[in-house]
């Protein structure tokens, strides 16, 4: 296990050097310049001749990027444009807010997704399972951003239940934090709810139908036993290996709903950083939500073969 | 003999007689009440406060609150005196020398020196976004703590307005961040308010600096000058992109200010008790200029045929939702500089003049594109609604929707793939004729004239405009420059737009500026 | 106890299912009794109803698609139709063990060995769980499985099928049941391995003198094993009776045709291709005798309506009207047929 | 008691017989969130086809004057910002939204089909198809949309491109992942032994049979890439700024979500409509055509 950690770990190298010569290729090709965002709307040209020039943004590509990998190899991710800070420093500081939301978001997802999936296939073809395919149906159709725009004057709005949006830091107030990450949370793991109850159902389904579940009710296990001890298991590890899926899908995500819910996490920061040609940092923020990603599909994986003994013992 | 500019010489005895009596808390005789939180929802999303190399309103909104300059305008747009005592000017209109105030401390500890200013003008000078200001400065001397002095290679009359322009605005640093690199200078000021926390993109924090050394020349705030205090003990600044998330954070208490309130919404919430509407009535000015190089805009006639056929009224009532004015000059009614010189060309909504100008022009249905953006939603709107009104009139008017980065690079580094391009004007129109102009005179022009030049009797009049010492001959100059620009379509301005503020109610104290000032703003229970 | 009554006596039990095709009835109107001690084999081919008959019993069926009804079902003293879904509970993997075909996929592959064999005992008995350890690996002893303790903490694939069905075995005797339903406990295994299972249960119901209904489509493991046979076909019941009655006297041409075709009774290589045709769609089954399209001693009667079960002796019942013509034919000597 | 469906003969397989033989359209016109989902999917198709003609007025037709209406009898839908008329909007915007799903459809079917059968089959393309690919999904997929929007500027074939770029990975995975199975089946070996060269192989034996899998993804494909599309259009980065798309008039609309609701909700419920039609149509498909593939999401 350790040696397959390890490898996979391996691996990973070449993919996120390959990830940010993507990332610089598909920059190279995007016109614009950093200047202008900087220098604001009321901008002149001639204020953004002097900018450009300023902040260096004369140099050819190819040079930065030959300064670009110098630098990581050293461990230095250079200097955000825009924002003027290191972008390891920038990129450490807003992960956190990005993280715990994609947490909340990954335990909404979980806890209403397998509780809808489960309780959906124990009612299977009755009412109970009509309404719960129904809401997932929905979650997986709408639009999240939508869904933002929608829940605020909602929630915000008319009830008044819910902060229109912000970050409070989990360890200064968890309540204040609880509040105002929920409806970015829910907006976010909405379709991710409703994809993981259609799969949980489909796999309880399967799952019940197997012979050992049979073998389980033969014995004269209770019904809950059956299902929590007998099928959940089986249920999990296809489950398990969509959180990977699942988390990419979160984090990326996250570009759009902190946007709308003007949450400094690293979706935002990403999202602005490529509209703001912000080229050190979409380098830099990239290569770091990348190597997470990939990080996160590892432990998946690992996970994945814990709790399959078919996998595991070998 | 030198030339003595005091500010308020006349108030002066006034204010000593006030310092004389205020002996409680510094704050108590501005603020109706000390304390409190105050919480400001912006729309746009701010990166740095490094005010040297930026000219985005979201920066400057935050950081004048923080840092001070040596001279600033006052709430008419004039220069005025900030950190600075006097000012004495040389009779040959090359020395200025500035005696500094006394007692100002930056939010470090470290008392306000010469060397300071100096530090400033040296940074300013190598990356500040406005650094041609001070092209003119041959160099600065600080011959004591409390004195700068700055000798020019040769008069100019515009110095003093040059120096206190606020669009990039040469805030006061302390010395030791002269070297600092662009967007990496620390935020310490010398202002009322003092940096707690800053998360680019999301939220500033401010807090009370409880040793300001308040400017006591003046009874209270005048445009980015004047007396302030720090009523509450933090601001926030919270950026809510969200324009109905902005709006509803202010109706369910989450913040106290919200700039920008949407048209509609301001009969929305006209009814509400808890909220307080304010308007600045001459925010903005919006137009779009041609680009001189490209045909077929680079054909007077094709350019007047264009200005014959808009309907501005329409123009300006889809953008802004219905609350605009027209506005046939490029500066606000009511500066010193407003002329409606040419306004015979504005606004004529009259197709079939338009239609035989285009004849006469030998147009041939090229297209025209017009380049613009739509992040800024009213910009995109204008090119809109300006590319129906010229296909109404059988122009193959073209949308060139870029993102803002691209489509401002574009226009400046392009000559080709455009023939207009949209902006609006906020500072630039505020601050006076010759800076309202410059964008089209040489050698900063937009309009990409032929060669480079600008057109050759505007900008004789724009040197009139710049370097008289007489007002009435530059307003009479700017009068004719504006009448020019409009004669050869080398811009044309669409209208203005308010900015609508909306205060929770037992905010007090607020008053709508071009810039948002939060010193001597104050919240009641 | 005296041996009055049997220990299971089914009486008219239909199963029915219901699906995106409509509802078709699988078992239609199964009536036989188990005695104490007693093998009863339950033969047909596949898709005749056994494992729906045996699942019915202890209600196993899927409740949303599978509808069980039944005048009675006696077990032990009490109506299983009446039973609530708690009792029926405490009876299974108590009082009646099961043993499935697949010895593959009855096992959970998540839980250990042990887990799954403790878990019948800890439900039914309370017992420590270091006790039913024990007990588990005295039970994985006794069905035959080396190193038992080991054993206990491997997961299922690890284990060979012949092991696995062990386990199976082990599992459905935990509790000492009364009665054990083994549906086709050895179809999925290599035939060495089959024929020690069999000799296996075997052994352990001589011990312990449970009653065993034994599903099975062969009829040599029948006559190996059992004491009762019961014929099936398409979800009714053929023939049944004592397992030496029906070999010598087979009532029914399907169990003759059965019988014909297992090579352990006729030294015939074939299996049950000698038997025309296949078992006909329970969506559309045939009116009268279902076997009827296949038989070759079919009348026009038989077409009509349902045969009646006709009485070939004591506890020996047919239904073919042709029945009693059929057993004294089978008394004449060998090739003396009209 | 499950009825496993048996492999059909391979060998003749020709795509449309595979798939629309009997029994197949008639389990699939018994299947209820099919049918339900392809009348959600005629009806948006409708609209889209017929926008020229169900549309009162040119969508793109301002009349300041008559902002801000709400649905009426005048109005349908009601009128935007700039009057323009949100029926005839939401109309041409189902042309829009249904031509880029498709379009990003038909590049996944091509190039997905082509990358997966050779990185299945090929194993020495493997490795290097699958980094690739690796590489590309380990982006955020809604970064590496916009990343390649702005490079692109944004109009329609900014938004196919960008979005095939994201799901062209994942289909070819798919592919992949089926080719390697097929892979090994005996009939491809005996072919390869009666001498059938690699592409022939490919293209009659192994193709057909992954077709199921492929057509239910590119049937989530093409629901993912309405939302996506929305989503880059929301950003500014999809369809042109000038035409009507659902992500633009949600754009727009939000400023005005307080006092004119409509402007946000109803291209919102288009967008949530026509994905909910193709995923209940895929859903169908799935469950006929090939019950293995439980999910795939973007």
């Amino acid at each position: 296990m350790f040696a397959y950690t390890l490898r996979r770990l391996a691996q990973a190298v070449p993919i996120l050097l390959l990830v940010s010569l993507i990332s610089f290729g598909i920059m190279q090709l995007v016109p614009g310049d950093p200047a202008a965002v900087l220098a604001g709307p009321n901008a002149t040209p001639d204020d953004l001749i002097r900018l450009r020039e300023t902040l260096g943004l004369d140099k050819s590509f190819l040079t930065q990027i030959m300064i670009f990998y110098t630098n990581l190899f050293k461990g230095d991710l250079g200097y955000s444009i825009i924002l003027g800070e290191p972008v390891l420093k920038v990129v450490i500081e807003r992960s956190p807010i990005s993280i715990s939301l994609a947490i909340y978001s990954l335990v909404l997802t979980i806890v209403l997704g397998l509780s809808i999936g489960v309780v959906a296939a124990m009612k299977h073809n009755r009412w109970v399972d009509q309404i719960a395919m129904s809401f997932a149906l929905i979650g997986v159709s709408v639009p999240n951003f939508w869904l933002g725009l929608v829940m605020i004057v909602l929630f915000s709005v008319h009830l008044g239940w819910l902060p229109t949006g912000g970050y409070v830091p989990f360890f200064e107030d968890p309540a204040g934090w609880f509040l105002a990450a929920t409806m970015p949370a829910l907006s976010l793991a909405m379709m991710q709810i409703g994809l993981l109850a259609r799969l949980t159902r489909s796999t309880m389904l399967e799952v019940l139908g197997q012979d050992y579940i049979r073998t389980a009710r033969a014995k004269g296990a209770s019904e809950a036993r059956v299902i929590f001890k007998h099928a959940m298991n089986n249920v999990l590890i296809p489950v398990v290996t969509v959180l990977g899926m699942i988390l990419s899908v979160l984090l990326s995500g996250s570009v759009i709903v902190e946007t709308i819910f003007a949450v400094p996490g690293i979706g935002a920061l990403l999202g602005n950083a490529i509209l703001g040609r912000d080229y050190p940092m979409i380098q830099g923020g990239l290569i770091f939500v990348a190597a997470v990603l990939l990080i996160l599909n590892i432990v998946v994986d690992v996970l994945y073969a814990w709790l399959d003994p078919r996998v595991r013992v070998q | 003999m030198t030339h003595r500019i005091s500010k308020g010489r006349l108030r002066s005895l006034l204010v000593a007689s006030a310092l004389a009596l205020a002996a409680g808390p510094a704050y108590a005789d501005i603020c109706g009440k000390v304390g409190g939180d105050l919480v400001l929802g912006m729309e746009a999303k701010l990166g740095t406060l490094d005010q040297h190399v930026n000219a985005a309103n979201a920066t400057r909104n935050v950081a004048m609150n923080i840092f001070e300059t040596l001279m600033t305008r006052d709430d008419k747009m004039a220069p005025i005196l900030d950190l600075a005592d006097s000012l004495d000017v040389s009779d040959d209109k090359l020395t200025y020398i500035f005696t500094l105030r006394s007692g100002v401390k930056f939010h470090n500890g470290k008392p306000l020196t010469s060397a300071d200013v100096a530090a400033s003008f040296d940074r300013y000078s190598r990356i500040g976004v406005d650094r041609s200001a001070l092209g003119s400065v041959d160099h600065w001397e600080t011959p004591d703590d409390a004195t700068f002095k700055i000798i020019l290679k040769e008069p100019q009359a515009s110095f003093l307005e040059s120096i206190s322009a606020s669009t990039v605005p040469i805030v006061i640093i302390p010395s030791e961040q002269a070297n600092a690199e662009a967007t990496r200078l620390e935020a310490i000021g010398t202002g009322p308010f003092q940096l707690d926390e800053f998360v680019a993109d999301s939220h500033v924090k401010l807090k009370r600096y409880e040793d300001y050394k308040p400017n006591e020349t003046l009874d209270g705030l005048s445009g980015f000058a004047g007396r302030k205090q720090a009523c509450v003990d933090t601001v926030t600044f919270r950026t809510l992109a969200e324009p109905g998330a902005r709006l509803a954070a202010l109706e369910t208490g989450e913040v106290d200010i919200v700039e920008d309130v949407p048209t509609l919404s301001t009969e929305r919430i006209a009814d509400n008790k808890d909220i307080v509407q304010t308007q600045l009535k001459h925010a903005a000015l919006w137009l779009t200029y041609p680009n001189l190089s490209e045909p077929p805009t680079d054909n007077l006639k094709v350019r007047q045929a264009i200005q014959a056929a808009l309907n501005l009224d329409e123009i300006m009532d889809a953008m802004s939702d219905g609350s605009y004015s027209l506005n046939p000059s490029f500066q606000f009614p009511g500066q010193t500089y407003y002329s409606e010189a040419g306004s015979q060309y504005y606004n004529r909504n009259d197709p079939e003049a338009a239609k035989a100008l285009l004849k006469e022009a030998g147009y041939n249905g090229e297209p025209i594109r017009l380049l613009t953006t739509r992040d800024i939603p009213r910009l995109y709107t204008a090119a809109l609604v300006m590319s129906e009104q010229m296909k109404a009139v059988g122009m193959n008017a073209e949308l060139v929707v870029l993102d803002w980065p691209t489509a401002l690079g574009m226009s400046v580094n392009e000559t080709k793939g455009w023939n207009f391009f949209y902006t609006g004007w906020i500072t630039v129109t505020a601050q006076g004729g010759a800076q309202s102009l410059r964008n089209l005179a040489d050698p900063s022009n937009v309009h990409k004239p032929k060669d480079n030049k600008s057109d050759a009797e505007f900008m004789k009049q724009f040197e009139i405009l710049s370097n008289s010492p007489d007002l009435e001959e530059r307003k009479a100059a700017f009068a004719k420059a504006q009448e020019r620009v409009f004669e050869q379509v080398m811009a044309i301005p669409f209208g203005v737009t308010p900015k609508n503020q909306a205060t929770r109610a037992n905010v007090k104290g607020y008053v709508p500026f071009f810039n948002t000032r939060v010193s001597n703003v104050w919240l009641e229970n | 106890m005296t041996r009055t009554d049997p220990i299971l006596s089914i009486e008219g039990l239909s199963t029915s299912f219901t699906g995106d095709e409509g509802t078709v009835v699988a078992v239609d109107d199964v009536s036989f009794d188990v005695n104490e001690g007693e093998i009863v084999g339950l033969i047909g081919e596949s898709g005749s109803g056994k494992s729906v008959t045996a699942l019915g019993i202890i209600g196993l069926l899927p409740k949303d698609t599978a509808r069980v009804t039944a005048k009675r079902i006696m077990f032990d003293g009490r109506d299983l139709t009446q039973a609530s879904d708690r009792e029926l509970r405490r009876l299974r993997g108590g009082s009646i063990g099961m043993v499935f075909q697949e010895p593959m996929s009855s096992l959970n592959p998540v839980l250990k060995i042990g887990d799954q064999l403790m878990e019948p005992i800890r439900i039914h008995e309370r017992i420590s769980r270091r006790a039913a350890f024990d007990r588990g690996v005295e039970l994985l002893a006794k069905v035959g499985i080396p190193s038992p303790a080991q054993r206990m903490n491997d997961y299922p694939h690890q284990l060979s099928g012949g092991m696995r069905q062990r386990v199976m075995i082990a599992i459905a005797l935990s509790c000492s049941p009364k009665l054990l339903l083994a549906d086709e406990p050895t179809t999925a295994l290599d035939v060495t391995i089959q024929a020690q299972l069999l000799d296996l249960l075997l052994e352990i119901q001589a011990e312990t003198r449970m009653a065993i209904v034994l599903i099975t489509h062969s009829m040599g493991v029948i006559a190996e094993c059992a004491d009762k046979v019961v014929v099936m076909y398409s979800g009714r019941i053929a023939e049944q009776g004592p397992v030496t009655e029906i070999f010598d006297r087979p009532g029914h041409p399907y169990t003759r045709g059965l019988m014909q075709c297992t090579p352990e009774l006729t030294g015939n290589p074939r299996r049950l291709t000698t038997i025309p045709g296949s078992l006909p769609s329970l969506s559309a089954l045939p009116p009268g005798c279902r076997f009827a399209p296949r038989c070759d001693l079919a009348l026009d009667a038989c077409r009509t309506g349902r045969p009646p079960m006709i009485g070939l002796g004591e506890k020996h019942a047919s239904a073919c009207i042709r029945a009693t013509e059929l057993v004294t034919r089978s008394m004449l000597p060998e090739g003396a047929e009209a | 008691m499950t009825s496993l469906e048996l492999n059909e003969s391979p060998r003749d397989a020709s795509l449309l017989r595979r798939f629309l033989n009997g029994r197949r359209v008639r389990r699939l016109l018994r299947h209820r969130s099919f049918m339900i989902g392809l009348w959600l999917c005629v009806f948006v198709a409708a609209i889209a086809i017929l926008a020229p003609v169900i549309s009162p007025v040119d969508p793109n037709k301002m009349a300041i004057r008559s902002r801000f209406q709400p649905p009426s009898f005048d109005f349908l839908l009601g009128t935007d910002n700039l009057g323009r008329d949100l029926f005839s909007r939401v109309a041409w915007g189902a042309r829009l939204s249904l031509s880029i799903g498709l379009g990003v459809v038909l590049l996944n079917a091509v190039f997905g089909v082509i990358l997966g059968a050779l990185a299945g089959y090929f194993r020495r393309l493997d490795g290097i198809l699958m980094r690739l690919s690796d590489a590309l999904m380990a982006f955020p997929s809604v970064l590496l949309a916009i990343g390649i929007a702005a490079a692109m500027g944004a109009s329609a074939m900014t938004a196919v491109i960008s979005l095939a770029v994201v799901y062209i990975p994942r289909t070819a995975r798919i592919l992949r992942a089926s080719v390697l199975q097929v892979k090994e089946l005996e009939f491809v070996n005996a072919s390869r032994a009666a001498g059938a060269g690699d592409f022939h192989i490919l293209r009659r034996h192994i193709l057909p049979n992954c077709m199921a899998p492929l057509v239910v993804q590119l049937s989530f494909v093409f629901a993912y890439a309405i939302l996506s599309e929305a989503v880059l259009s929301f950003l500014g980065l999809g369809a042109a700024p000038t035409d009507a798309s659902w992500g633009i008039m949600i754009s727009e609309g939000r400023s005005y979500i307080r006092e004119a609701p409509w402007l946000t909700i109803i291209p919102g419920m288009a967008i949530a409509i026509t994905v909910l039609g193709l995923n209940l149509l895929g859903d169908g498909l799935r469950d006929v055509l090939d019950p293995r593939v439980k999910l795939e999401q973007s």
